[in-house]
């Protein structure tokens, strides 16, 4: 029996190891919270027995857009330019459109230059889980504010933000996402429950995840840091995510608590903490965000999904063959079609 | 090559001063007033006439209501440049009337519409009245039509003055309005009434007309974005990205109008495309990126505004060696300039875009059956060299109707360059990295997602890396890797398009251009003869260039450069590449948004030759 | 000009062999540590010591852990360009201990904290093995400070073993933390406590010394961001838009440190100026060119990648005339490249930027100074010539140390162009149209907003327009307007800085570079020379290019053109200015991301000219 | 008396004549939504004596931003690029604050590639009227979709858009406007009194004006027509713009009906309609712009407005004295401080 349970803690059920998830070794500050989700994130497709191979990674510029390189080594990547990570996910992911893609931004990369490319993938429900690493500031420039740096922050040689702060999941939420999360690198069991939901969902999945940059944006009065969130965070709900045809063996009370049976099957269940949440409820979604900013809390959790409705690839009617596997008698017209298309050129 | 290259020689008879087959008619209106419709039928009536014949239409950057004008040349010799002198006017705007007038050619002809209450300033030439309103009112045309079908008047009375077969007009309709019976029927209606009305109360007092002839059997008509459009199409593409903009937007709409016919899974009938409409250029060309490296024929097609939008990420393609096709149609620049005007203006830009050391592959179609064919040649040009390839057409192209030859299936097969599977890693035993220099020609080979061999990943970047694509700051690490990318343009020359050279022999004389100018240089050409100048003839069809061009070059004493822009773009980079041969370059760009005419070559290179020898 | 052409030739003898006052050090650590106070710390007391002395940091792109190395040059003869040898190393990283040792000269000097148990696979050098652990906790230092000040054990150490004046070190303390006791106390306890240690333990057994001269006096010491900083500030900038990047981030960040200082309104007390951190460059941009045209002296900073997204904004404010300052301090790219390493790869870039005809004024700074200078000059030819003018700085200047001369109190009023004002129109009688060229210089007069004359108003536009700014798509008026731009850079080419030349006389040999490799070129010049070759450098300052330009390059027979960046870039501009004597340009570039040695470009020229020869 | 009246009509308090606010005739189509809107600036520029040559005008690229060329002929305008007129507004107004900005854009302008300037402008609260063309559509390119075209909505040429549109109002809201309205170019009396209020507010005012597109867009069923807007547009309230220093003649009650002081002591006065309503409640904003959402009406009037935030260039503390008028002495600092610089420079 000992025996057995040490060998399922070194494999999962394709037999994969959790070094097998590993990237390189990070070259982020010790303590940064980019660190923490990229573990999770290995944590999360270890347990979810991803084949690394399904997987692609893509991120903007940023200490937060590094990370990818320091998880899934063995899936493809690519670390585009800085804001315009979501276009290029979205042009690879129609490659092979049984792929996953996970991409990485920060705030900067997603809330200033980003942020039309944000909402715009957001808007077109690209199949994309997208992790926002939020610190309120720019890491790799070393410590100006990013907007979403709250108003009266005030930095080293930078002075005073006088900017409301972008929120980054009321973005989504407005911006038609269909799925929109918020979390805390100092949760990590809560960032991993989500990502492995978002890894199941159809559509855009956006988890922006306040992680702290403890060299330029940590001090305990700050919203970004671990100290502020580690007091005010305040969860939803406690969260657990059901893989495909498993059995739910975790206990929850219907009508109180709350399953959300996802794209592929697995489900994730929201048990109740303070009050009953319903995140299939735009209007609830919206309360709560709204809540949360005038009671100065950091609510996590799962705030709003939506299942029903198609991702972008769906609405293009593929076939099943990726597309960059096609042979070419399937991507060119047949020989004979050049003279039908000559006769229509009056 | 374009049509006119390609009649019979002894087919045609040079002559330019006839009457016969041989003049352009403009066209004034208003934009909006659906004009285009009638200005194509006669187009394409004299063309089922076999006569040669093209039409420039041009029109201002608004959607409704300011002076627009079409010119329609017809050649009997196959000379279907623009010319400067307009012997037949049809002047139906108020705005423009008198200034129409005056372009007319001594002897020329005039149309108007008789409510037009302006004097005709001109007596030395012949005026047509023609009753418009009366016509459509006769007519029994519904009024909320009656706009649209008016300009159909002039196309008859022009058909029953100058010749143009009636029944050519009706193939023309049909074939405008898709075999659509009413409209059909309510404009040949009113293209008849109004021809019946000529010949009853109109006298020919005029030369011209148009007399058939079998000079266009065989050939097509077709603008350069449905060209461009169908190439990639039987190129394979599998990703369009792309934003709006004028002259390029008709490029992706002519593929989501064509793919689905043409490019139905023949196993699923399911698409085997995408094309997306992105928010804006940054996106359109981060999206082709994207798809260009995961494996997919990926292009986009812009306009000057959106080329420079595009820069970094086209610099990120150059250096993480993505393939990708980039169209630019362009229009006349710097800025937003003249949305709607012709331009050869951006060539510089593209070949110098983005900060560092950085080049790009660039196509320079010269005829509508060559932006059929770097349309598919494209996608096996970016695969082979895992590299941004851009074509540069333009709005005479894009936006106006060409006579061409039949488009031609693809005569090599489809060419996605050195990609590995999982079976070609599994043989590699694994032994690949992605940017390493294996068979000499500066081209790595690659994966691309979905390989699901473990080995197969790799973490693409447009920071510094190494051979295995891991990120390095190493400076021996940067240099070489900068130095491979230059081998591979190198290697680029030998499978780019050479030159197309008319009449090989030495002459003192050449000329060298690129793309649209084509038709104006042939007949510039033969224009030189004549006055016993004779030159030979380059048109350059790929940056890098390959040894051809620099052989033409120094074979020349004197090489005028000619193009439509203001900075001679090509004969900038022809000077970079010919430094031995540079003062041999003389440039005659000229810029003002208007195609160029067989006469500004000919005159300037008389003029140049007369200050060389005076 | 740098420090280096300005040390009177008499004080220095020429002598690279020596060890005293001649030799480098360099320090390798991890990023993040803190290594740079003590670095700066060493740098700014030998430079006190009155030796000239350079200091180079490379560093990784990213914050905390990675290899990083410090490069101290000590030259009293005043060559102060990288060189490759190094004569001292202090290796405190781990990670990259052997490669480090490897790079020392024989019978160079190892310094290292003694805790590393890493074997010295080297016996022809010297090694010091220093107890920095230790030293720190004898000092006290809490812990949570001991990572910090750990660095300052070197320091001691190398002024005890090098001679470095100790004093000196406190005065650099005292700089570095403007004053405030506790830190300079705590550092240079620990300064002293090492030098102590040192004293007592060490035996000098290396040749390497400091000797003090008096070679600085007079100098400062700056990097390229704050001198450009406060060139903008006494240039009278009134508004910076910016996104930060590196290594120009540091230039808005000067700005916005020295601007409350030196500008507050000596009437009022307020600000005379607003600095505008942008979402992004496409903003950052945007609200330059709009403070440009509104009447503001406007400026923004970047870098490659963020010059690229700037190019369609940047190709609207040529068109539309609007005077903007640009600082692009290179990086290397192409794309992301090498984020923290230095490069002159944007040249070309710079210069053809931009869809369509365009054109920029570039300034090519090639001291500490002249950053300063052209910071302030730079808005004078902007408002002069009411186009853009990009400033080609780099990372090695803008974010290393530099000796330098003091700063020079601008020579020249406020040059704010032709701008009218009310009255200016009143006098007119309103006789003005915004885009005409009444001097014939090819500029036109502008008015700016907030001017409440009924007609000193416009509406400027990147879309066609005519002398009075009116949408215009006539050819003659986008033809003639584009004719008079280039008009106004023929005119430029007056106004601008002219390039500087060492040695005027007629050499068969020119040099010819830009920019941050002056000091390497002085020296060069100066090591060709003890080889019998001598040579002529001009150094160029702005594009376009001066008679002089052309005039230098023809009197040589081979000139070798110098730069940082694979394709030659000012070469390739050099061959175009110059076609007909383009065969006596002969490209010398190079790009790895170091700064270039003197070393590199003498043996670069000795083989070519041995191949020409031979 | 008649005289009088005569000569009221045609000059305003500061002796100007409408003419004088008048630009060059119009090259938009006729029926264009975006000419009625131009008509509406003129004239509320005319009442409110505004002198033309404070005004200064900005736009981007489409048929909407060649609007600017058709009112005020005597202002300053810059017609810039597309989708980024907001940086160029911002960095223009800077040059002399007695200046007021009106930006004029279009919803694919502003919310397809204007996204970011956008968000960003509406976050720095730059005093800037920033008036939306809504036509969710591209005109000037020959109508293909822009970002706020509804889901579903075919034409020509196009197929179907298969997205969520961006909602202008929600998006100002989200993003801390603290000015936003909705209006209907059919409806210009309501146009006409949000431009006033707009140009007396301290701070970015966005007004999402649905102005339909004749030629590409204004199917009777489709939600940016004159047909569908006019049956379903349902006002907030009924607004009166009072200038600074008139007495409100306009009968309201209060408790029911709404007045809000602007920043320059003029006011709204907001007669209720349907129901009470305060537009200075975010929350409420953020209800009613959901609701019209789920009733498919065209909710119009002033939504949010926030008079307390200071505005971009407030904060910045600058002199009375137009920065672009300071004369050399006032911004080259002195001679003097040269030599105190260079001593600083170790
Ligand atoms: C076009 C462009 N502009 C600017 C930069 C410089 N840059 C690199 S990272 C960064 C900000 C990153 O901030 P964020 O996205 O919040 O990531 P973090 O480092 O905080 O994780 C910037 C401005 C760049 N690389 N490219
Ligand atoms: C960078 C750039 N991309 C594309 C274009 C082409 N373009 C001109 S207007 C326009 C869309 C305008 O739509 P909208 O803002 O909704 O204005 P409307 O014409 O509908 O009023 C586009 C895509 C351009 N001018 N510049
Ligand atoms: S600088 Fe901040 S964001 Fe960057 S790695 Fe360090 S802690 Fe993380
Ligand atoms: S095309 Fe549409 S938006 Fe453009 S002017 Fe015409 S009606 Fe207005
Ligand atoms: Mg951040
Ligand atoms: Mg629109």
């Amino acid at each position: 029996m000992a025996n057995q349970t040490a060998v399922r803690t070194q494999l999962n059920l394709i037999g994969l190891s959790k070094a097998d998830y590993r990237g390189n070794p990070s070259t982020l500050c010790q303590g940064c919270g980019h660190n923490s989700i990229a573990n999770q994130i290995i944590s999360a497709c270890y347990e979810m027995d991803i084949l690394p191979e399904t997987i692609v990674k893509f991120s903007g510029i940023g200490c937060s857009s590094k990370s990818p390189a320091y998880f899934l080594n063995r899936s493809f990547g690519f670390n585009g330019l800085h804001g315009r990570m979501p276009s290029l996910a979205t042009g690879a992911l129609f490659a092979d459109c049984s792929l996953k893609g996970i991409g990485v931004s920060g705030d900067g990369d997603t809330a200033s230059i980003g942020m039309g490319q944000f909402k715009h993938v957001v808007r077109r429900n690209m199949r994309l889980v997208y992790i926002i690493e939020n610190n309120g500031v720019y890491g790799l420039t070393k410590g100006q504010f990013s907007a979403t740096a709250e108003m009266g922050l005030t930095l080293k040689s930078q002075g005073t933000n006088p900017y409301m702060p972008v929120d980054i999941a009321w973005e989504a939420l407005v911006g038609h996402a269909t799925f929109v999360a918020r979390s805390f690198a100092g949760d990590p069991k809560q960032v991993k429950e989500l990502i492995k939901a978002a890894l199941s969902h159809n559509g855009v999945a956006v988890i922006d995840i306040i992680s702290p940059c403890v060299t330029f944006n940590n001090q305990d009065t700050t919203l970004h840091s671990y100290a502020w969130g580690k007091e005010h965070e305040v969860a939803l709900h406690e969260l657990s995510y059901v893989p495909p045809a498993e059995e739910i063996t975790i206990d929850y009370e219907e009508g109180e608590d709350k399953e959300v049976i996802l794209h592929d099957g697995s489900s994730v269940i929201l048990k109740k903490l303070e009050r009953a949440y319903d995140p299939t409820d735009r209007k609830a979604a919206m309360q709560v965000l709204e809540e949360a900013n005038a009671k100065n809390i950091l609510l996590t959790g799962l705030i709003y999904i939506n299942t029903e409705q198609k991702s972008l690839v769906d609405i293009y009617n593929l076939p099943d063959t990726p597309l960059n596997r096609l042979p070419e008698y399937r991507i060119r017209p047949s020989r004979e079609s050049i003279k039908q298309l000559n006769d229509m050129m009056f | 090559m374009s049509a006119v290259n390609t009649l019979e020689k002894s087919e045609v008879t040079k002559d330019r001063s006839g009457v016969v087959n041989n003049f352009s008619i403009t066209v004034s209106t208003v934009n909006g007033s659906g004009s285009q419709t009638a200005n194509l039928t006669i187009l394409r009536a004299i063309f089922k006439m076999g006569v040669p014949v093209s039409g420039k239409n041009l029109f201002p950057s608004n959607i409704q209501g300011l002076p627009t004008s079409f010119t329609i040349r017809v050649s009997k010799d196959g000379f279907l440049a623009r010319r400067e002198e307009q012997e037949i006017m049809v002047a139906m705007n108020p705005a423009t009337f008198q200034k129409d007038i005056e372009g007319v050619v001594p002897g020329g002809v005039l149309f108007y519409p008789d409510d037009l209450k302006i004097p005709i300033s001109r007596d030395d030439i012949v005026s047509y009245p023609m009753p418009v309103k009366q016509i459509i009112k006769e007519a029994g045309i519904p009024s909320e039509r009656r706009d649209y079908v008016a300009n159909m008047v002039y196309v008859g009375v022009l058909a029953q003055i100058l010749h143009i077969d009636i029944d050519k007009i009706f193939s023309a309709l049909d074939f405008h309005f898709k075999g659509k019976a009413t409209p059909i029927e309510m404009n040949f209606m009113v293209v008849k009434d109004a021809a019946k009305w000529a010949a009853e109360n109109l006298v020919k007092k005029d030369p011209y007309r148009i007399e058939p002839l079998n000079l266009t059997s065989g050939y097509i008509m077709a603008d350069g974005n449905t060209a461009g459009a169908l190439g990639a199409i039987y190129g394979g593409v599998h990703f369009v990205g792309w934003y709006p903009i004028t002259p390029a937007t008709t490029m992706p709409e002519m593929i989501q109008e064509y793919l689905p016919k043409l490019r139905k899974d023949p196993e699923t009938g399911k698409n085997t495309f995408a094309v997306v409409q992105a928010e804006d250029e940054l996106a359109a060309i981060g999206m082709t990126i994207g798809a260009g490296w995961g494996g997919l024929r990926a292009m986009t097609s812009t306009s000057g505004p959106g080329l420079s939008l595009m820069t970094e990420y086209i610099g990120l393609a150059y250096y993480a060696e993505v393939p990708i096709v980039v169209w630019d149609v362009q229009r006349v620049g710097p800025s937003t300039g003249l949305p709607t005007r012709t331009a050869q203006g951006d060539l510089i830009f593209a070949n110098f875009m983005g900060h560092g050391d950085t080049q790009n592959v660039i196509l320079l179609p010269g005829s509508i059956n060559e932006c059929f064919e770097f349309g598919w040649k494209a996608f096996d040009i970016a695969e082979r060299l895992q590299t941004p390839v851009i074509i540069l057409s333009d709005l005479d192209f894009g936006m106006n109707q060409w006579m061409a030859k039949p488009f031609e299936y693809p005569d090599t097969p489809i060419d996605r360059g050195k990609i590995l599977w999982e079976e070609d890693i599994e043989k590699l035993k694994g032994n690949w990295t992605r940017y390493k220099d294996i068979d000499g020609d500066g081209i790595p080979y690659r994966t691309v997602p979905g390989n699901r061999h473990p080995l197969a990943a790799y973490f693409a970047r447009g920071t510094g890396h190494d051979e295995n694509g891991g990120y390095s700051e190493d400076p021996q690490v940067w240099h070489d890797l900068l130095e491979r990318l230059k081998k591979k343009f190198e290697y680029a020359k030998r499978i780019l398009p050479k030159p197309v050279i008319t009449q090989g022999t030495q002459h003192e004389i050449g000329i060298i251009a690129f793309g649209s100018t084509e038709p104006a240089l042939n007949e510039a050409q033969y224009l030189l003869s004549e006055k016993h100048i004779p030159c030979d003839i380059m048109r350059v069809r790929s940056i890098p260039f390959s040894q051809d061009v620099g052989d033409f070059i120094r074979n020349h004493d004197r090489n005028y450069v000619v193009e439509l822009n203001r900075d001679g773009h090509l004969h900038k980079l022809l000077m970079l590449e010919c430094p031995d041969w540079a003062t041999h370059l003389i440039s005659l760009a000229y810029i003002d948004g208007l195609p160029i005419t067989a006469n500004y070559i000919c005159e300037s290179i008389i003029k140049r030759e007369e200050n060389n020898h005076g």
